[in-house]
């Protein structure tokens, strides 16, 4: 399946990425196990997705938790804790 | 019901004439303004930048906004998020509270600015004359959000 | 602190504006502004007057945010409270609290809006299409006081 | 001793005054005695005063109950609870 992937604030700066298109296996895929695939790519991808780190992620602009079931055309985003206001 | 995310100052006043049109029925006005102070925890910031996540920003404050309206009875609400660079004492955020009684109004803006502040995808960076960092999240915001599950 | 007790109505972005001057370890403006309701248990309200103690209600109105000051962290705060004619739509008053932290802000403002309904000498009377008659107290309004004593 | 007394709202509308400067006798005045002098001037101030409708007392200002004592030269009001805001 085909997601679209965007990062922000401290992630996107340090992993240097805001935004790729990716594929992954046809099997079912939540939000941990996306993080675990990405963590692959190398330490910094290691610390900031499962490190210490807080992460939030969201799927088509709504917050989700780890379980969250990741299908075919979501757009899923990875971002620390919020600090607006 | 409407949020704005901009990288425009905004003029409270007039956000708030504008909000009150067309309703007869308000009683009440209650708005927050949150700003850029000088000083925090560690150092003097010169400046602030605010990220945010286009789409999902819009859709997360008319969502805190439909939650205060199932809790107290409210005739509109307004939200405006500034982003982009901002200086010390500048105005970052807006929440204004129309309803007929003042109970509601109050806990209606306090309500949407606690949830804001955890669930909106917003993001500050300060820069001081020590160097640029990410803002840390506080607990005490969590522990503002919270309280409101312990409320009527 | 500042309180004001006018005929002349107030402009609500002027006023935050000035209470913000001077001050830059502000956070948080919460501000409040009541309004003449158009409708009321009875009737249609055509016009509403109000009436107020000279002396006693500045004094009465310091008094509150005073108390509100030994409460919460309040850097400054301002009341304006209109007398005379209004219409229905017209702004009644204004409460503005500025403080470094929202959650102060919020409960000052709130507080002193509360205590403002009970103790300050100001007596409303409504015009109706079947007559004039004061304003009854509401219940509501000793409850809403009240509660401040079972919070911290 | 000499009091200045002031009517507010529905009261003064009422006994169609608004102040007064009223000399008492030199005994201990309470606000409750005070009203009970002034409830004598006929039914409407009994009504007003000692009636069923709620009269809250000042005394220089602020706000006092029943058992308040009064002082030469003080300033005396009468009102119906407060409605303001």
């Amino acid at each position: 399946m085909k997601i679209k992937l965007f990062y922000f604030a401290r992630l996107k700066e340090t992993l240097n990425y805001s935004t790729e298109d990716l594929t992954l296996p046809d099997e079912p895929y939540t939000i941990l196990k996306l993080k675990a695939l990405l963590a692959k790519r190398g330490d910094t991808w290691g610390q900031m997705l499962m490190g210490k780190l807080k992460v939030r992620a969201a799927i088509n602009h709504e917050l989700v938790d780890d379980h969250a079931s990741i299908a075919d055309g979501d757009e899923v985003a990875f971002f620390p804790p919020v600090t607006g206001g | 019901m409407s949020v704005r995310v901009q990288l425009e100052d905004f003029d409270v006043g007039f956000e708030i004439s504008q909000l009150r049109k067309s309703h007869n029925s308000i009683g009440a006005v209650v708005s927050f303004v949150g700003l850029v102070r000088d000083l925090n925890e560690r150092d003097t910031v010169t400046q602030l930048t605010l990220e945010h996540y286009p789409g999902m920003t819009e859709k997360s404050l008319m969502a805190i906004i439909a939650q205060a309206k199932t809790r107290w009875h409210v005739e509109d609400a307004l939200i405006i998020h500034r982003v982009g660079p901002l200086m010390p004492n500048e105005q970052i955020v807006l929440v204004a509270v129309t309803s007929a009684h003042r109970g509601d109004a109050f806990s209606a803006c306090e309500f949407i600015m606690d949830y804001l502040k955890t669930d909106a995808p917003f993001w500050k960076k300060e820069i001081t004359p020590q160097g640029a960092h990410w803002v840390e999240v506080k607990s005490s915001d969590d522990m503002a959000k919270n309280r409101w599950n312990n409320k009527n």
